[in-house]
């Protein structure tokens, strides 16, 4: 009522979440070493904060075994005045940080197969949304959030049903998600991500060019958006791919009860293992005899 | 409309006016980019961000490329604004056409600002010193009934009562402007005084803040130097304690002046004294859009014209009283009614109807701030046509003749008015007529002739 | 083709049944003939094509022999059996349809288009023909495209028109095939207009009304069917009907009593309905046994104080002799619900009352006839109520059971996508070889905490990015943006078409459109089961190899600054039609496998 | 007359606010009032100031909400959804849909939610297809044909908003068992009545059209708008559908949406069968072509990869070869279908092991006055959410943060998947 905080907004204001892997498998093996990303990152986190006295920043860590906040600006106290060495949310984010990790190679079980292993990036952007919901739910006037991936790890096959599910909401309620991938070869996960929701995505050619890449592609608001044109994520092949022998295929086969993709006609579902009756090809053509298309 | 709006928009146009040099020199503070930085529109920033590390010029072409054709207007607006403030530094060469370079102070700062982060020129004090300082809740309160008092002051002072514990130096920034004060009676509101009553806090406060500024320019402080100070002020952390020694004299003297607006709290401990400044101060650097600016609102107006606002601040009741009839007033909820009367004397204080309406869109209660409209189109309609009403009717001064002694004198006197255009109006059967004040003389003259 | 004569062997029958006899079959202009092998004058032919009003034939493939079936107005039909199997068949049908079509619009005077040729297959009636005709003359494209395929004999009528059932429906669907059941109004409320003056009331009526009193009043169906016209005119039958109703609404029992008195008609009207009470003894036999009809005075609420129905108050005449002619609105209430519950039964259009009244009479026969020949069903409908009327508390759930869902391994699920979504990123093989990763896990987050550590002992790195590596990335960036903005700049969003020349682009269009007819039925008779479907395909065949010539004429005819577009257009039909030819030949090398050793591709 | 006592003038000002009640003549301003009656919910605080009337009813509207999606999960925890829908929405605008205890009709309230439900449904279920059917002057007409684009049916129905005459079922009925017995053997066969009628006048004996929609397995679900009805019961019953009756607008909305998640298959009925698609790529921009929609020459859109033919978005059935055309993102809309989240279980606020926030979006679980806040645990990690992030994780994101962020919980998660 009459004492009510004024807040005030801007069409600018925007609500920033920030998935950073910190899968130490990934790291080990990156050629940009996890010092140099992190001050990369920090910095740009930190102008991000400087644009808007109301811009809100949320860190989640996106681990090997688990996810959790690290840094959240709107709950964080002491901003303005710094120690002088470097920003002062720095510091206890990186905290925070550091307890993160250990925490995650505690709960480390070992027996992690060759290769880099994925991270837990279902975990993180689920959590991101159900954050960003939080914010929705604050009132008329919130600012405007998108997540932005910082990752590096491979994909999961597991969580692929996951991580759709969570694409899919992002786009439902409008937030884009822009990803900045700076592993090995593409994510297809990140790309459909960015591709689906409008976001960006990018893969650093230049590494050491991070923060110039952030700045220059994820730093624009939402609002901005609206008059600049960003880098265009590249066209993702929708195409599907058969389940049986993992081709790519342009015409293929759909199981009514699991909506799992076949090549050539089978007599069984691998998948959910219900048998077929007869093959649906000349049902659907007599069908669409039927059925008439009107000119 | 009022001449109020337009100025109180933003207290960077001020810096943008400053002279060159004087800019350069302001670009020294840290702060003052950071600041600067948050007033720029969006593009503005973007462009200023991406630019941060980059010292070789950039061509204007490359920068458009990223322009969208319906963004174009936004990207000079942008440019524009970052010319006019010597953000960026244009320059012009044949192959490449015009580029732009971040000016180098400016760059350096941010830079800075970026890696290390601001750092104050003074630090709060330890809490040893100063023994138990206000809660944040605390001080916002302090700060809103300071403001509000001191809001407060002026429609009093415009109720002939006189001022009270406002500094002189405070007092004559009012008289630009907000009052006017004739000798002998007492001072009472201007037009842009009660239109600067419905503005929302900042843009008052900005306005206040301009007004003390080249206020205190004539008395022949640096104008630079003070929107710096401010600026500075406005980094400062709401709640935390500052020695006063830290400041100088000009600064101490602004502080104290500010205390009255409740920008800062000043306190007096055993040996030294400090201030903490509130959120008022750190509103100082805020950057405002119009979309902005929103308080939690308190006024509900029902399409009967009725008026509820759930405050219990006495001001509030005050500004409500400007343009309606206060019915009931319960310990925190005034109800109300807009009349035609109300309105009218609110009009003729200079206040108009779009400036009310927009006060009850931007205070409406959260209950139906969500609803569109959030006031009633009839009750919105009404007001503007009330105001109408008021250009409607003209006077024209004007005599009335009648007793004519006989029909054809009546008859000539008629046809006289009607030639000199005077005639307003006549009725033959009861021989009168009424002419305007112009054509009086030589109507008399006329009828003397008829004698 | 259409007028000429076509003259065939085929055996006449005039019943399926009937073994039929052997001769010839002729064709000609406006009439039929048939002359027997054998000299036999029952079976001897020669009728108009006037007379004929439709015809069935035996689908391909059916098994059946090939008989074409002609039916006259009187209902009669000729059947033929074609001893030249179905090829003679189809002529022999065309040949009637048009006939048909011909002798329609002639005595129909309709200004039909005359190269519209009506060849329906199966039963087909006249107001269709008139349909398709319609929609061909307001659709000038639809036309085109008609007269080439149709016309061009590379469709039948019938294939065209199969495909576009919905148009035809659309049409049609302004006069609606459902039945209306009764309206829920009760006709009781037909209130009388009165004129002020006089004491006449006049009641208006209307077929659907006097149907609905038909059926909710058996006595005046009765009356109806027996008196007019022998023994009254209709008027005056139903002006007594009336009358009696109006008595019924004054609710003057003793008037109605002394009215009916004198008029035995009258009474009948007056008096309760006995063949209603009737069927409702019948009807309690019926009713589920559960229900417990005993009604004694404790259940009569009406004569307690504020209950009943206010239509039936003013004075309860109690006297026995009038009971008979007092009626409570409840009677009506419970008739009307039963009538429109069992719903209308009558088929005929409502023209006239005799005809209503017969065809409902007519109704009645068959309901009583099937009503005690089915006593069985009778039962299951008993059961059926009973069981409905079952407190549904006592009832058990009854959802059926839910089909068991199991998914061994959902990464299947993900493997269909990142494959190729790696694949079209032209990775580098070694690329998607994965890098064994450096360490176990200990070291692993240990340098990872050495990192974190170190960056918070020394801060961020001043500069973050080198001015060089800055300036590099943002002019990759942007030459990435000015890329992609070209590629956008080039598309624009209205039709290519507009900017074409108008004749080019009717041209293309038409074409377009032909094409695409064509390739709709290719594609919509594959699989190939029947040897009809396999002669269309044929056919079809045939008729897109014509296009690609003239597709390149249009290509060459188009004037040069446009030539690009059409090209990129025509490429895209060619590409359509290719694919088309691809299938084509497919699916003939398999059949050729097949049937290598059968005589010919199917059977 | 201002300023006074206020505990008098309070007294006074809710007077005022009866006689504004009882006055039975409502003023405009007093009818936008009328459905939340705000000052009923009024509160004084000790010192006697009225304090802003708190937002427990919103409360029990979520946990209404809740409840609902728990029951509808629970049975669904592993069991086969029909994906692949052919729904046919039948409208009544008998001359019942005209009445006003919806406001401002109910036709016009039904249109509105029809057009969001329609909207929803292809969301969720992008692989199903719809038809508009109304009901009027007893005979049902067929709206659109079915079809995958929102935006025509509701357009269609938009424009036919006037009711007259009785209601039938049967003929509806009729009607779409007519045009249903035509889709393919895998699309599961759905009808939902919107039913504003108190009766049905039917032409035959609906019994037997009841039958032979249950033959045709046809799943028929009814939403009454007055009152219950015992045919419209019986029909769902026989043909395993749902019958409920809306109280409010509110409650109708509830009703429908509950429709647009894929209903849970019917042993019976399911017939697992392998349907062909195509996965056509889309076209480059500058390659111009005929598209078979809308007959304009464009860049872009997908190419049938059977057929060679354009068509301007997916999903969508090739009109020349007939070839059900997708990508695979539409069939990964429906993924989530396959593997529901468990619903949560409540957790007593009286427990004091709870965790300060909500593991999702990190708001307070703390008590916070008088309300205390409820909060809710997942069965499989055990991470304690707070009552929104409930309900979104269940309606929208479909999968628990907790159990995505431990991967030995997933590991288990894959295992019994």
């Amino acid at each position: 009522m009459a004492s009510a905080p004024s807040k005030l907004y801007a069409d600018d204001v925007s609500l920033l979440v920030v998935l950073l892997d910190t899968n130490p498998f990934f790291w080990s093996s990156s050629p940009l070493p996890f010092s140099k990303f992190i001050s990369h990152v920090l910095a740009f986190l930190n102008t991000t904060l400087r644009l808007h006295q109301l811009n809100q920043v949320v860190v989640i860590a996106t681990g090997y075994n688990c996810c959790d906040y690290i840094y959240d600006s709107s709950s964080a106290t002491n901003q303005s005045s710094g120690t002088g060495m470097m920003p002062a949310f720095c510091s206890n984010l990186l905290e925070k940080l550091d307890k993160f990790v250990t925490r995650d190679e505690q709960l480390e079980k070992g027996g992690q197969e060759g290769g880099i292993a994925s991270s837990l990036l279902s975990g993180s952007l689920s959590m991101a949304l159900c954050y960003i919901q939080r914010i929705f739910r604050s009132g008329p006037l919130h600012p405007h959030p998108r997540i932005l991936c910082l990752h590096g790890s491979p994909d999961g096959p597991e969580q692929y049903v996951a991580i759709m599910n969570a694409i899919f909401s992002a786009q439902r309620s409008m937030v884009p998600i822009d990803s900045c991938y700076i592993g090995a070869q593409n994510s297809a996960f990140l790309q459909q991500a960015s591709y689906i929701t409008g976001g960006v995505y990018l893969k650093p050619q230049i590494l050491d060019g991070l923060f110039q890449y952030l700045s220059t592609v994820y730093a624009t608001d939402l609002h901005s958006r609206g008059s600049l044109q960003l880098p265009k994520s590249v066209g993702v092949d929708f195409r599907a791919s058969c389940f049986c022998h993992k081709r790519t295929i342009d015409m293929g086969y759909i199981c009514s009860v699991c909506l799992s993709i076949f090549c050539m006609h089978h007599k069984k579902c691998s998948t959910c293992g219900s048998v077929f009756g007869q093959a649906q090809s000349d049902v659907a053509s007599t069908s669409n005899k039927r059925k008439t298309p009107d000119t | 409309m009022p001449q109020v709006r337009i100025i109180a928009r933003n207290f960077m146009d001020m810096v943008a006016a400053l002279p060159a040099m004087k800019l350069d020199h302001l670009y020294q503070n840290a702060f003052i980019c950071e600041a600067i930085l948050r007033s720029l529109p969006p593009l503005a920033k973007k462009y200023v961000i991406q630019m941060c590390y980059i010292e070789e010029t950039i061509p204007s072409k490359s920068l458009e490329e990223w322009v969208l054709p319906d963004g174009l207007s936004k990207h000079r607006v942008a440019i524009d604004r970052l010319l006019q403030l010597r953000i960026f530094s244009e320059s012009f060469d044949r192959s490449t056409g015009t580029s732009y370079r971040l000016n180098p102070t400016f760059q350096e700062n941010l830079q800075k600002l970026i890696t290390y982060g601001a750092v104050l020129p003074r630090e709060p004090m330890p809490s040893s010193v100063t023994a138990r300082l206000p809660s944040l809740q605390e001080l916002e309160n302090y700060a809103m009934q300071k403001w509000e008092c001191f809001l407060l002051q002026l429609i009093n002072s415009a109720q002939a009562e006189k001022m009270t514990n406002i500094s002189p130096s405070m007092m004559r920034i009012f008289q630009r402007g907000l009052l006017t004060q004739r000798d002998k009676e007492a001072p009472r509101l201007t037009e842009s005084g009660f239109q600067f009553l419905l503005m929302d806090t900042n843009a008052q406060l900005w306005y206040i803040i301009r007004e003390y500024i080249s206020n205190s320019e004539e008395i022949g402080v640096d104008p630079a130097d003070l929107i710096s100070f401010m600026l500075e002020l406005s980094f400062h952390e709401t709640g935390q304690a500052y020695n006063m020694n830290t400041l100088d004299e000009i600064q101490r003297s602004t502080i104290k002046d500010l205390a009255d607006l409740g920008l800062v709290k000043l306190q007096q401990g055993r040996k030294e004294s400090w201030f903490i400044p509130t959120k008022l101060a750190t509103n100082l650097s805020v950057s405002l859009t119009d979309s902005s600016s929103r308080k939690e609102g308190y006024v509900m107006v029902e399409t009967n014209f009725r008026l509820y606002a759930y405050s219990t601040s006495k001001l509030h009741s005050e500004i409500l009283r400007l343009f309606s009839r206060v019915e009931y007033q319960l310990p925190n909820l005034l109800v109300g009614a807009i009349t035609k009367e109300s309105l009218y004397n609110a009009f003729e204080n200079g206040i108009t109807s779009e400036q009310i309406i927009s006060f009850l869109q931007q205070n409406a209660h959260p209950r139906i701030a969500e609803r569109t409209p959030s006031v009633p189109e009839n009750v919105m309609d009404q007001i503007r046509l009330w105001e109408t009403d008021l250009n409607r009717i003209e006077m024209t001064p004007a005599h009335f003749y009648d007793e004519f002694p006989s029909r054809d004198v009546f008859e000539a006197a008629c046809d006289f008015a009607r030639e000199s255009g005077g005639l307003l109006w006549e009725d033959s059967k009861k021989m009168r007529l009424v002419v305007n004040t112009e054509v009086h003389l030589q109507m008399r003259e006329h009828l003397r002739r008829q004698k | 083709m259409a007028s000429g004569q076509v003259v065939k062997k085929a055996i006449y029958k005039t019943s399926i049944k009937d073994p039929g006899s052997p001769g010839i079959l002729k064709m000609s202009g406006d009439r039929l003939t048939f002359r027997p092998k054998d000299p036999n004058p029952a079976a001897e032919l020669d009728v108009n094509f006037e007379t004929i009003k439709g015809y069935k034939n035996t689908k391909e493939g059916s098994g059946k022999p090939a008989w074409l079936n002609l039916t006259n107005d009187q209902g009669r039909s000729y059947i033929f059996q074609f001893d030249g199997g179905y090829a003679d068949m189809h002529i022999c049908r065309d040949f009637v349809g048009k006939a048909i079509a011909k002798s329609g619009e002639t005595t129909k005077a309709a200004p039909a288009k005359p190269d519209v040729i009506i060849t329906p297959d199966e039963q087909i009636n006249r107001e269709e023909l008139e349909l398709r005709i319609k929609l061909l003359r307001e659709d000038s494209e639809l036309q085109k495209l008609h007269k080439q395929l149709v016309i061009g004999g590379v469709l039948t009528e019938a294939e065209f028109w199969a495909t576009r059932k919905k148009l035809l429906e659309r049409e049609s669907s302004k006069k609606q095939k459902q039945r209306m059941g009764f309206k829920s109004a009760m006709i009781s409320d037909i209130k009388p207009a009165t004129d002020g003056r006089t004491n006449k009331v006049t009641f208006s009526l209307t077929p659907e009304i006097i149907l609905q009193i038909f059926a909710e009043k058996p006595a005046v169906h009765q009356a109806f069917l027996s008196f007019v016209p022998s023994k009254m005119t209709e008027k005056d039958f139903w002006t007594k009907y009336f009358k009696a109703e109006y008595l019924h609404s004054t609710k003057n029992a003793i008037a109605a009593a002394a009215e009916a008195a004198e008029d035995e008609e009258l009474a009948i009207f007056l008096k309760h309905d006995d063949i209603l009470a009737k069927e409702a003894r019948q009807k309690i036999r019926r009713v589920d046994p559960t229900v417990n009809m005993e009604a004694d005075q404790g259940d009569d609420y009406l004569h307690l104080p504020d209950h009943g129905i206010f239509r039936d108050d003013g004075k309860e005449v109690s006297e026995p002799q009038y009971e008979l002619y007092r009626r409570t609105l409840a009677h009506d209430l419970n008739r009307h619900a039963a009538v429109v519950l069992e719903g209308k039964s009558v088929e005929v259009e409502l023209e006239d009352t005799k005809t209503v009244a017969e065809a409902l009479a007519r109704s009645k026969q068959a309901e009583l006839a099937n009503a005690d020949s089915d006593a069985n069903a009778d039962q299951e409908q008993l059961q059926r109520v009973s069981r409905m009327t079952e407190i549904e508390d006592l009832q058990a759930p009854r959802d059926p059971p839910l089909a068991l869902l199991c998914i061994k391994d959902p990464r299947d699920y993900f493997d269909s996508q990142q494959v190729n979504a790696v694949k079209i990123l032209g990775e580098d093989a070694m690329g998607t070889a994965k890098r064994k990763s450096a360490a176990n896990p200990r070291d692993a987050f240990g340098s990872l905490r050495k990192c974190i550590s170190e960056v918070k002992s020394v801060g961020l790195r001043d500069p973050v990015v080198s001015s060089k590596d800055a300036f590099q990335v943002f002019n990759a960036l942007t030459r990435d943006i000015s890329r992609t903005k070209y590629d956008v700049g080039r598309n624009s969003q209205d039709s290519a078409l507009d900017m074409l020349p108008n004749i080019a682009k009717e041209q293309l269009l038409h074409h377009w459109a032909s094409i695409q007819e064509l390739l709709r039925h290719f594609w919509s008779s594959y699989p190939i089961t029947t040897s009809y479907l396999y002669a269309k395909v044929t056919r079809l065949k045939d008729a897109m190899s014509q296009i690609y010539t003239q597709l390149e004429e249009i290509k060459k005819s188009v004037p040069a600054n446009h030539k690009q577009q059409v090209s990129v257009l025509v490429r895209q039909m060619h590409q359509a039609l290719d694919s088309a030819f691809q299938h084509y030949d497919a699916d003939q090398q398999k059949r050729s496998a097949k049937s290598s050793q059968r005589p010919n591709g199917y059977v | 007359m201002n300023n006074g006592d206020g505990k008098r003038l309070n007294g006074e000002a809710e007077e005022e606010d009866e006689d504004d009640l009882d006055g039975e003549g409502r003023e405009a301003w007093e009818r936008t009032y009328t459905d939340e009656r705000s000052w009923e919910s009024l509160q004084e605080d000790e010192s006697g100031l009225l304090c802003p009337v708190d937002d427990k009813i919103l409360h029990h509207a979520q946990y209404r909400r809740r409840l609902r999606s728990l029951s509808s999960t629970t049975t669904a925890s592993r069991i086969q959804k029909g994906l692949i829908r052919y729904l046919y929405i039948v409208i009544d605008l008998s001359k019942a849909a005209a009445e006003m205890d919806f406001k401002p009709s109910r036709m016009a309230v039904v249109a509105k939610h029809v057009e969001a439900f329609v909207r929803e449904f292809f969301d969720q279920n992008p692989l199903s297809q719809i038809s508009l059917v109304t009901i009027k002057d007893g005979v049902a007409h067929c709206l659109t044909d079915l079809g995958g684009s929102p935006e025509s049916h509701v357009k269609a129905l938009m424009g036919k908003l006037e009711s007259s005459g009785d209601s039938s079922l049967q003929n509806a009925l009729d009607l779409v068992h007519g045009y249903l017995t035509q889709i393919p053997s895998y699309g599961h066969r759905e009808v939902l009545i919107l039913y504003s009628a108190l009766s049905t006048c039917d032409p035959g004996d609906i019994m037997h059209t009841i039958q032979k929609c249950k033959n045709a397995k046809i799943r028929c679900s009814v939403i009454g708008l007055s009152a219950e009805i015992f045919i419209c019961k019986h029909i769902c019953q026989e043909t395993g559908g749902l019958y409920s009756i809306a109280l409010d607008e509110s409650h109708f909305k509830e009703l429908i949406l509950e429709h647009a998640p894929p209903p849970p298959a019917i042993a019976e009925f399911a017939i697992a069968s392998l349907i062909k698609m195509g996965f056509p790529q889309r076209a480059a921009e500058n390659v111009i072509s005929i598209c078979v929609c809308h007959k304009e020459a464009k860049g872009g859109g997908y190419t049938c990869p059977r057929c060679k033919a354009r068509v301007c978005e997916l999903p969508a059935e090739c009109r020349i070869c007939g070839l059900t055309l997708v990508s695979s993102p539409h069939l990964a809309r429906s993924y989530h279908h396959l593997f529901p989240i468990m619903p949560f279980e409540d957790v007593a606020p009286t427990q004091h092991k709870l965790p300060k926030t909500c593991f999702g979006c990190q708001q307070s679980l703390l008590s916070s006055g008088s309300r205390t806040t409820l909060s809710v645990t997942c069965p499989k990690c055990r991470r304690c959410f707070c009552f929104d992030c409930d309900i979104y994780i269940h309606e929208s994101l479909h999968n628990c943060p907790g159990c995505e962020s431990l991967r030995h919980s997933k590991s288990v998660n894959t295992a019994e998947a």
